[in-house]
């Protein structure tokens, strides 16, 4: 393992910010850190990067105490959410810094740094703008300057803070493609902080999912989607809805109506069941469901999406590709409603 | 990031960034040694007759006369100098006029030109003989040596203040939102009380509050143009020399002490607003 | 740029310089090299007066002992001075308009309390009184002291508690009135009446002079001899003109030998030439030709046309300076009065 | 985040707003500046220069510079020193903090010369081991600069602070975890964030230094070639009634005053534009 957090806890005033965290990762591995805003991972990657000072717990890394060193001595190349680049240095001057605040017997010569901030700029597809300034700049460009800063330090880690956060849509596609191909190239143990599921889900290795400053699970993106340890983290990944039921045995019953538990386990008894708009599916043909009033058909892309209300008001979806919409269903219909297969926590 | 600003518990919030220590000690001497031992002093000063000759010199009709006038004049130029900065700084800042920059410039001049040069210009202008004074004697106003006069030497100390406290906030002051209420239907009175002014309420405030403060205590400028007539024109500052000149050291601290408690309190409090408002987000 | 900058030792520099010079000694002190320095804290209305009497005792100082010397000159308020001097301002001589503020030195302890007898007529090398100085022509037919207070004349003079010359003028307006029936009494109201017709209270003479003459404030300006006559020579020959009462005060600008910066310094022996010079007939001279009364018999002879014949109270009658100070200028005195509820 | 840019004045009304600022600003600021050039010229340029010319005019400007060279750079180091405590990190008290910065913009200049007096005149709390060990500070070059520093103090701070508060810390925790030490990442980030705005400050602070009256003159002693600055020169020689001296070397301070300004606004309008380039992220 080159990583290895254990414990760590911090509070902030009453806050508990992190909450006994601990977690691995191997070395080259890509693990993205995952919650909503106030779970803690924000905090825990600063923690890593030695910008906050956890209260217990300790932070190693291949062998050595983490907490004991300084952000400098840890030598980890950190990318700033809002990118942190000097303003009155150019691109290159940029890039280079890392390199020039060595003390001069590590100090690479003026050569080999302007070489290495070339190779950089290539990497990330820069080169040509190195006598640029920050404010020139597009923010997909800006946030590839601090990559390439970040990574010129050579890193023994690269950690990053909603990299992709202040970017439109097609910026931070195209730059999780690039993120992935340096990471591919660099081979370096990176860690990522997001909010976004999808992006969490496309990049990682494996995802740490922060919640209250606690970890609620981690694994990579195919168990998270089939086995998700907690309802937030069954929630925190996708669009569902929640159904009262009683469980018996592998299935839930409804009224009128059952379905297979995918993770069996519970013991009989009320229980709440969660499942997803996909795995769904919707009746015009009297059979028992929750009955419900088709409001409106969107289309999502491949797929379409029929929101239902049930009689007490609450909101169910299903989704559909083009072709399996049942073809009575419009706005207005009526019909019964039932999970395919459905999760209990 | 939202974790960085919830509350606090220790004194100073650990920090990855070096050299707290050596620059907030260093600031606390140089502030110790240039403002807080000497303060100290005048503070230590007054009491050598116990709170009753303290009291004894800060309730005799005449102080309490310049008081009010020293205090109720500063608040009056600052007043004014609150509605007229605007005006100034949205001419700076909104419009393109020819010799921009120089008007930009000079606003900063009563920072720089010595206060009693100030005094002197001002008397020699405003005086029955000077330009202005001469044209306003034969219509019966006087302005050299009377409150007046007193007002417009602490208009001049003040205006500074109020613009520089403004423009930067007015010259960041986002397009959008003006532009919203714009598109909104807003008429150009509801921007300026809907969205323009409570924005600039802040600064305005700031402002106010460091003209006010700074007029309070001019001496230099006032001097020439007051008149000094006790219960009139005379200002807090001269009765501080006056007692000097007495060689009443505790009477002159007590003066001082009771201004600079004042001002004190004054200046805390709009930090405090000051503050608050930095916390808020809103521009400051 | 970076990297290789450690700057540390250039701000700690800076900083260290800086600190070094607030501790560091001051610009005068003990003379350098053969100069020897005197300094001569004075008030206002003296400047010209010492300027002229400095270059000529400087010369005779080095015909006589062989030394160079520079006599460094401060002005400012009486009162200020005086206070300066208190706090620390180290003048061998102080050359003030009034002997309370000489006084108030002494009782500090730097001058011996005997110092006005040390030299003659009270210390005092050359006197002067208070005149009136009026518009040319004098349009307001203001002869004598009760013509100040006729409606419509409005009276220039500065105030008595930051200005040494005023309290002349106070006294003198008083003397005036204390000759009338009614006495004491008479000569309250009559002072409270003056003032009554003061417009603008300047610090100091010099700043009232000014305030009439430039700023053709007022109708009358109550002033030292010597004053109103150099601000005719200085500021408005054909503006403004003297009227000599009937009546006035002496007034005496006192000399003194600071003891304990003389002791100090090893300038005794120069500071007391300096000011026994003054009575010198070269000073006197100079004196005179500055509108202060010589009080060499000599001198005064062949000056009389210019000093007009007048009566004269002096400060005695007040019963000395420190129950004139208590009873009219104090906190609370009778200066005080004329203005509570006005 | 877009700014309205300043446009030339369209209707009759942005006209008339225009006008009334600029006739304020001439009746407020411009008349008494003008007024001290004109009444130092009035009896010909050669009498003002003459004026320049006296001994005790040059010794005045001497100990001026003095005074404004050893004040200014001091308050330049804590005007950054405290800038960097108050706007990179987080404590307790800061308000409090900020206002004694403050606090002496609204101190009297009377009380600020007062204050050294009571400290270090004879009869203050020094006053006698200064006298023992024969050390002088009022009425001598200490005192004009203690009495300074007080005045100028805020100048330098006042202009940092706000700045480096709006600028945050970023750049220097970035700075740190690329490796740079303490200095160095003040030397090769902060300072060349800040320069205009501290060179803005030393201006401010400069001119204020160089024309602080009242202060000084409580702890000048006025001595006459020694001890007095330019403005208690200009009220030596309007008390002698040499107006034209006096109004020219006032205007010496003035133009000194008009030239600092006028650098100082070129400067701003240039690290403006740099500011809020770097702000359009």
């Amino acid at each position: 393992m080159s990583l290895k957090v254990e414990n760590l806890a911090k509070q902030y005033g009453r806050t508990a910010a992190l909450n006994g965290v601990s977690l691995q990762a191997a070395k080259g591995e890509f693990l993205a850190l995952l919650g909503p805003s106030g779970s803690g991972k924000t905090t825990l990657l600063r923690a890593i990067a030695g910008l906050e000072q956890p209260d217990t717990g300790t932070v190693e890394f291949e062998g050595e105490d983490f907490l004991k060193q300084t952000p400098r001595e840890r030598r980890v190349g950190l990318v700033f959410q809002h990118y942190a680049l000097f303003r009155h240095m150019t691109v290159e001057k940029n890039v280079a810094y890392g390199l020039n605040v060595r003390p001069g017997h590590s100090r690479p010569p003026k050569a080999e740094v302007k070489d290495r901030v070339a190779k950089l700029l290539e990497l990330v597809q820069l080169d040509g703008l190195e006598k640029r300034y920050p404010a020139q700049l597009s923010g997909g460009q800006r946030q590839r300057v601090a990559l390439a800063r970040a990574l010129a330090i050579e890193p023994r880690m690269l950690l990053l803070d909603e990299p992709f956060g202040a970017l439109d849509a097609k910026v931070r596609k195209d730059l999780r493609r690039q993120l992935r191909a340096i990471h591919e190239r660099a081979g370096v143990t990176t860690i990522f902080v997001t909010h976004d599921q999808d992006e969490a889900m496309d990049l990682a290795d494996r995802v740490v999912v922060l919640n209250g400053g606690r970890i609620e699970q981690i694994g990579s993106p195919g168990e998270l989607a089939s086995a998700p340890a907690s309802a937030f983290v069954f929630e925190f990944l996708g669009d569902c809805a929640r159904l009262k039921g009683r469980v018996d045995g592998s299935c839930i019953r409804f009224d009128g109506f059952e379905a297979p538990i995918v993770n069996a386990g519970r013991a009989t008894g009320e229980a709440e069941a969660l499942f997803r708009p996909w795995e769904t599916e919707l009746d015009l043909e009297g059979k028992p469901g929750v009955p419900v009033t088709v409001h409106d058909i969107l289309a999502k892309g491949a797929v379409l999406r029929a929101e239902c209300r049930s009689d007490d008001g609450r909101l169910f979806e299903a989704e559909f590709s083009r072709d399996h919409l049942p073809p009575a269903a419009r706005p207005g219909g009526r019909a019964s409603l039932r999970p395919r297969r459905v999760f209990v926590f | 990031m939202a974790d960085a600003k919830t509350r606090r518990r220790r004194w100073r919030e650990p920090s990855v960034l070096p050299g707290f220590g050596p620059a907030f000690g260093f600031t606390l001497f140089y502030l110790c040694l240039i403002v807080l031992i000497p303060l100290a002093a005048l503070i230590a000063r007054p009491w050598e007759h116990g709170f009753g000759g303290f009291w004894h010199a800060v309730s005799n009709p005449r102080v309490l006369a310049a008081l009010k006038v020293s205090f109720g004049v500063s608040l009056l130029a600052a007043a004014a100098n609150v509605v007229t900065g605007l005006i100034v700084t949205w001419v700076l800042v909104r419009y393109d006029f020819p010799g921009r920059r120089l008007a930009d410039a000079i606003v900063d001049l009563p920072f720089a030109l010595p206060t009693a040069v100030a005094g002197i210009a001002l008397t020699a202008i405003y005086a029955p003989t000077g330009w202005v004074g001469g044209l306003l004697a034969p219509l019966g106003i006087k302005v050299a040596y009377t409150p007046v006069g007193i007002w417009i030497a602490m208009v001049f100390v003040g205006l500074p203040f109020v613009v520089r406290s403004v423009q930067p906030v007015l010259q960041d002051f986002d397009a959008e939102v003006e532009e919203a209420a714009l598109t909104l239907g807003a008429s150009s009175a509801q921007r300026w009380r809907g969205v323009i002014l409570p924005a600039l309420l802040p600064a305005l405030l700031t402002g106010f509050t460091l003209a006010f403060a700074r007029a309070v205590g001019e001496y230099g400028s006032v001097i020439f143009i007051a008149g000094n007539m006790p219960f009139k024109s005379e200002i807090a500052p001269l009765l501080i020399i006056t007692k000097l000149e007495q060689f009443d050291y505790a009477g002159a601290a007590a003066i001082g002490v009771l201004m600079l408690a004042m001002s004190f309190v004054a200046l805390l409090a709009i930090n405090a607003i000051q503050l608050f408002l930095v916390r808020r987000g809103a521009p400051a | 740029m970076v990297g290789s900058i450690s700057r540390r030792g250039f701000t700690l520099g800076a900083s260290g310089a800086g600190l070094a010079m607030l501790a560091g000694c001051a610009p005068q002190g003990p003379a350098k090299g053969d100069v020897q320095a005197l300094l001569n804290v004075s008030y206002d209305p003296t400047r010209e007066l010492y300027k002229a009497f400095d270059a000529e005792f400087s010369k005779r100082w080095k015909a006589s002992s062989g030394k160079e010397l520079k006599v460094n000159q401060s002005h400012g308020g009486s009162g200020k001075q005086a206070r300066a001097v208190i706090d620390g301002l180290a003048a061998d001589v102080v050359t003030l308009a009034l002997a309370y503020d000489i006084d108030q030195i002494a009782s500090k302890g730097l001058i011996k309390p005997d110092w006005q007898s040390r030299l003659p007529n009270n210390s005092t090398p050359f006197t002067s009184t208070i005149v009136f100085l009026v518009r040319k022509g004098n349009p307001k037919g203001i002869k004598d002291w009760s013509d100040l207070v006729k409606p419509g004349v409005q009276v220039i003079t500065p105030n008595p508690k930051t200005s040494g010359g005023a309290r002349w003028n106070y006294l003198a307006a008083w003397a005036f009135a204390q000759k009338l029936p009614g006495g004491e009494a008479t000569a309250r109201s009559f002072v409270q009446q003056l003032y009554k017709h003061v417009p603008v209270l300047d610090t100091g003479a010099r700043g009232a002079t000014t305030t009439f003459v430039q700023r053709e404030i007022g109708d009358v300006l109550l002033a030292w001899e010597n004053e109103a006559l150099l601000s005719i020579k200085e500021l408005g020959p054909g503006k403004v003109e003297t009227v000599i009462p009937s009546s006035s005060i002496l007034a005496e600008p006192p000399v003194a030998v600071v003891d304990r910066v003389v002791d100090k310094q090893g300038s005794r022996a120069v500071a007391e030439a300096y000011l026994k010079a003054l009575y010198e007939d070269w000073a006197q001279e100079i004196a005179a030709q500055n509108g202060y009364r010589p009080t060499s018999a000599a001198v005064a002879a062949k000056y009389a046309s210019q000093f007009p014949k007048l009566n004269l109270a002096t400060i005695a009658d007040f019963g000395g300076w420190a129950k004139a100070q208590k009873a009219h200028f104090a906190d609370g005195g009778v200066f005080d009065q004329i203005y509570k509820g006005s | 985040m877009r700014t309205l840019t300043a446009k030339r004045p369209a209707s009759v009304g942005a006209y008339l707003l225009v006008a009334a600022g600029l006739s304020w600003l001439a009746l407020v600021i411009l008349l008494p500046l003008a007024a001290v050039f004109i009444q130092a010229l009035a009896k010909g340029s050669e009498a003002a220069l003459s004026a320049l010319k006296e001994p005790d005019a040059i010794s005045a400007v001497k100990l001026t510079l003095l005074v404004a060279a050893i004040c200014v750079p001091l308050n330049a180091v804590f005007g950054l020193a405290a800038a960097w405590s108050v706007a990179k990190f987080d404590f307790k008290g800061k308000g409090l903090f900020l206002t004694l910065i403050d606090l002496p913009f609204s101190i009297s200049p009377v009380v600020s010369g007062l204050v050294w007096v009571l400290l270090f005149g004879a009869n203050g709390w020094f006053g006698s081991f200064l006298e023992h060990n024969h050390i002088k500070i009022v009425f001598a070059l200490p005192g004009l600069v203690l009495a300074t520093l007080l005045v100028t103090l805020p100048f330098t701070a006042r202009e940092l602070i706000p700045l480096m508060q709006d600028q945050g810390s970023d750049e220097e925790t970035a700075a740190v975890t690329l490796g740079a030490g303490g200095w160095t990442t003040f030397f090769s980030v902060t300072l060349p964030n800040v320069k205009w705005a501290l060179l803005y400050g030393v201006l401010l602070s400069n001119a204020r230094a160089m024309g602080e009256f009242g202060a000084v003159s409580v702890v000048s002693g006025h001595i006459r070639g020694l001890t007095n600055t330019l403005p208690l020169h200009v009220e030596v020689l309007y008390n002698e009634y040499d107006f034209v001296g006096a109004f020219a070397t006032a205007s010496l301070l003035a133009g000194l005053a008009l030239i600092t300004l006028i650098l100082k606004t070129g400067l701003e309008w240039r690290y403006a534009g740099e500011l809020s380039a770097s702000r359009r992220h």
